[in-house]
């Protein structure tokens, strides 16, 4: 130690003070809505707005859907892959590191652009016009949100199934008497569990905040009414602020807890 | 009619063959090692008689049974792998009775199964804990028992032992042994490790590029082996530049020096080949006119101190031989530059390509 | 590969689908912007706009700017967790996995108010109002890129590091005679090349698409242009959108080339 | 004056004891193992003379100049890692001259230099290869011809051969120490692979939690051990429960039955001891009246051909004892189960704890 430059710790100092002195700012700010003196009012006047509920709670649903989507999706490619076809597993990287790099605005372009008619593909129709019911907008969102949180999913379950030697743990059970039902619910989902807790928190933090694809789809989720608070009222967003991020630390915790009360780090999930 | 039989088995890959022209008889209850560096095909052959690879040609019989094209979980086998494979969500007795679960045995027989089987193991107190809890070599021993503990026909040990610690490596495997013979269960064994391979087999098959080399007895491997791979593959070898003088009369010349071979030569008279003896059964000094000992002399490159051997390496003119002593207290070793005379028996020699 | 079941291909086909219509359909649309003709006019319109190329080179300003300051505060720190403190390497793992889960917009929230008067800690003041001046605001704009960058840089590296065994390089070049500089430019920096190249250009893709802090901040940056053009154009945002998504390609086309071309996989960064 | 001098050397980490009283003196020129389990100091003590790790006490004096707070990279000392370390941005010439490019010599010298260290590890056409492109052990020997390049006082090597496999590990050894020999470099070793150690070593220090247990020739680690410690980790050892009934007489019982014991026992009349001995100074047989040699008899429990060597392990009542013997031809070889007499000669056995 003793013979490490200074310098790192003024980075270290810095970084640390460069990532929590907005939250001590934004932290002061919302307790500041009577003058001179500190308050949760801004917290109860966000809390008890009746569009706050509605919004919330839709935004809650979307989640939960995507999630299911996600995993449904998900976790028989990334098994496959794994098992049979550890060849296409690159070009799955891939593919999935894309909704990163992609801007969310470009995607809800795509589609609404695509789903907004019926879907042709060379004068064939394959989809009916989807933006037409609520009900359909919804699923369009949902797999929207699928799409935004397809890196964080995939990647959490691609680390959960490298940790545990997917190839021979099956092999093993095959052996060992078991078709593949018994396989994918008895060896390889409760040994994900970790990993698929760790995707649906993130998922479940992204689409709750999420802006772009909610606003034009028109959904009423609880981004969008974020920001519009945010244009509306000073204090109060600080205040919704600092309860979703209060959430995401809640959130994380559970990962980490879970990870460890599992006692079994090496297959824990995540990023 | 052998209880595991394997006729004619072959396997390609993509246009590539990993294993060919495979024929083998294992008698019941007999334990039979698959031995060869890697790549030999030793594992695919024991992925097939496990069903996870099907053969490109070739039946296995499983106690008159053909069982080429059933799937693995169909097979009643059971398998040890090289990297424990235990399942980490379950306990260690969930483990050992996941076999009889999915073949919906009572509870109550699964349970006394189980305590059987961790007594066999030797960790009675173990079944409440998670593999993660235990060393390398429990839970491969966990892993021993739960591929016995439904019965399988035939065990399988896919490389069990590589990747343990020494000492435990030599310990576990006597434990291997002495289970397989308790239950007396038919076992193929993969492994690349001579000495394991010799200790722990009745018989040993060596294989290279995808061929048997050679089948028999630890015994015969070692002592009388047919190939040159199997020769140098397993134990130490000196080879020697030959010339043969006297097929008939089993003599061959080194340096205008006649020796003589204890084992039919199948080369005619004149062919260059080399006399093969292992560095174990040389002796320092001469052959004091023992006619069935053979004598040469050499100046002394190193003497190197292993510990329970020394390796004195003689250059005898045009090759260098090693010679292996056990060290005793007593022993006056030469110096490295000087002269000294070695001697062999015509026994422990013979003459190869 | 005989006796695995049939959905898994089901499910590849559906993601490979789902995936490449929006793209399709896009393509199709913006190909259309004369009746019943295919022409590249919307592409022509879109590029020649004279606000598309200010908005675009001021996106690329700060996109560069963002990488410096990441590099410059992610592989000093990251290094030193790796050399002389492995403890704080999951607590360094937790923090830079945040912003994933922070929603942009609480982030500009969080600046915007802190920064835009003079920010005190216990009454001193520490930072002044960076809101005043286009220099300054550009300057917040750019650590509020980092900050969403964070996770893809710090991962990136972080698996760079990981990847060539910090603690044993520093130490064979420290016994052969090197200092710290020569030990950072000419064997951790190096040997980083493709995670940081690969870090850069995702933050790159992100910075110029991204929509919420430059609107936030009233910066005239891409993201926002696109966002307006999507209101009052038909065609031309599809046309931007796909030349986009090919720039994404050509970058992440980039990435590979260069660690192929290394013929040092096991150094790759990225995630 | 010794060459390099660890005195009075101790290292705390968080107040628990890493290496204490460590003192060795080592000659210019000579070839030292530090040989122990792991987490007994071994490689502690060789960071504190590469400088990586800082003494809590005592001194380290390389050729007259206290060294023990000068940071590694003024020391003056080359290094060669498990890991092999090569710098996998440099070509193998870059690698090799990256010590002399530090030390700003000319381009000139440092590639004659560079060409001189290829030959020396006879990897002459090498020098444009990455490091990716080459096998374990030719990296090693690179690592090797990188710490040698700059002409180091000592060369320090932390188990260089642990991350390669077996058979080039024992080449890859002795060209080591051809090298050390050629260059006549003041080399410390550290391993936890015996053989290794007794094979390659002018000396080998024996270490267990911190200390050192025996500092000697391997001869002497082997034949003579001071401790009970260094008699067990050093090769194969036989124990068997004694009392000692003659101290002055160096005469011990074991079940009733005297034996001679070779060296002067400490211990008093009566006392409950374990005589030691090792598996290959056993013979099958009687001592044929031999006054220095022991007799016991015991039933054969197993016999276990390992190829070189055949061990049998023989219950002589109340303990079990391992024989080796060489593999020859013609050895008639007990059966389990079998009674055996076994003898050994006085010489070769001694008292412990």
């Amino acid at each position: 130690m003793r013979r490490f430059p200074l310098w790192s710790w003024f980075w270290f100092l810095l970084g640390t003070l460069y990532f929590f002195l907005p939250l001590l700012g934004t932290l002061n700010f919302s307790l500041r809505i009577r003058r001179d003196v500190l308050s949760l009012d801004a917290y109860n006047n966000a809390l008890t707005d009746p569009e706050f509920i509605r919004t919330f709670v839709f935004s809650n649903q979307m989640a939960v859907m995507t999630i299911l989507v996600s995993i449904l999706l998900i976790v028989p490619t990334a098994y496959w892959a794994h098992l049979r076809l550890p060849q296409v597993r690159p070009a799955l990287d891939f593919i999935t590191l894309m909704p990163f790099v992609i801007p969310a605005i470009i995607l809800v372009f795509g589609l609404i652009k695509t789903y907004s008619r019926p879907l042709t593909v060379f004068g064939l129709p394959v989809v009916p016009p989807l933006t037409n019911t609520v009900f359909s907008t919804n699923i369009l969102l949902i797999f929207g949100y699928t799409v935004l949180c397809l890196p964080y999913m995939y990647r959490s379950v691609d680390n959960g199934l490298r940790a545990m030697d997917v190839r021979t743990l099956t092999e093993a059970a095959q052996i060992l008497g078991a078709g593949w039902p018994t396989i994918l619910f008895r060896i390889i989902l409760p040994n994900l569990r970790t990993a698929l807790l760790s995707g649906a928190l993130l998922t479940f933090s992204i689409v709750v905040g999420e802006l772009t694809l909610a606003t034009f789809l028109a959904r009423p989720a609880f981004g969008p009414y974020l920001a519009l608070l945010g244009n509306h009222k000073p204090y109060e967003p600080f205040a919704l602020s600092l309860i979703s991020f209060a959430l995401t630390w809640v959130a994380m915790g559970i990962i980490q807890f879970v990870t460890r009360g599992s006692g079994q780090g090496q297959l824990a999930g995540g990023h | 009619m052998a209880y595991l039989e394997l006729e004619n088995v072959r396997k390609e890959f993509n246009n590539s063959v990993a294993v060919e022209n495979f024929n083998l008889k294992v008698e019941r209850g007999e334990f039979v090692s698959f031995l060869g560096p890697s790549g030999c095909g030793k594992t695919t052959t024991l992925r097939m008689i496990a069903g996870f690879e099907l053969p490109t040609s070739g039946a296995i019989t499983i106690n008159g049974v053909d069982m080429t094209d059933t799937p693995p979980n169909k097979r009643n086998v059971g398998m040890v792998f090289q990297a424990y494979a235990l399942f980490p969500n379950m306990t260690v007795a969930d483990n050992i009775g996941f076999g009889l679960k999915i073949a919906k045995r009572p509870a109550d027989e699964i349970k006394k199964r189980v305590k059987e089987m961790l007594d066999l193991i030797h960790l009675p107190v173990k079944g409440d804990s998670y593999p993660y809890q235990l060393s390398g070599g429990q839970q491969q021993r966990v892993a021993l028992a739960r591929a016995l503990a439904f019965q399988p026909q035939v065990l399988l040990l896919d490389e069990p032992l590589s990747a343990l610690d020494a000492k435990i490596r030599v310990e576990l495997r006597s434990e291997i042994r002495r289970i397989q013979q308790q239950l007396g269960i038919t076992t193929i064994y993969v492994t690349h490790d001579q000495e394991e391979a010799l200790s722990i087999s009745d018989r040993i098959v060596v294989m290279s590029a995808g061929k048997m080399e050679q089948v028999g007895t630890p015994f015969e491997i070692y002592n009388f082996p047919q190939t040159s791979f199997t020769a140098s593959f397993v134990g130490q070898l000196n080879l020697l530049p030959v010339t043969v003088s006297d097929a008939e009369g089993r003599r061959c010349a080194f340096n205008g020096r006649a020796l003589a071979v204890g084992q039919p030569i199948r080369f005619a008279n004149g062919a260059s080949v080399r006399l093969a003896l292992r560095p174990e059964e040389l002796n320092l000094g001469g052959a004091s006119g023992d006619s069935q000992r053979n004598e040469l002399t050499g100046a002394v490159e190193s003497v190197n101190f292993l510990g329970s051997v020394v390796r004195i390496r003689v250059d005898v003119g045009g090759a260098t031989i090693s010679i292996d002593l056990f060290n005793e207290r007593q022993l006056v070793l030469p110096k490295a530059g000087e002269q000294v005379t070695v001697n062999f028996p015509a026994e422990s020699c013979w003459v190869m390509e």
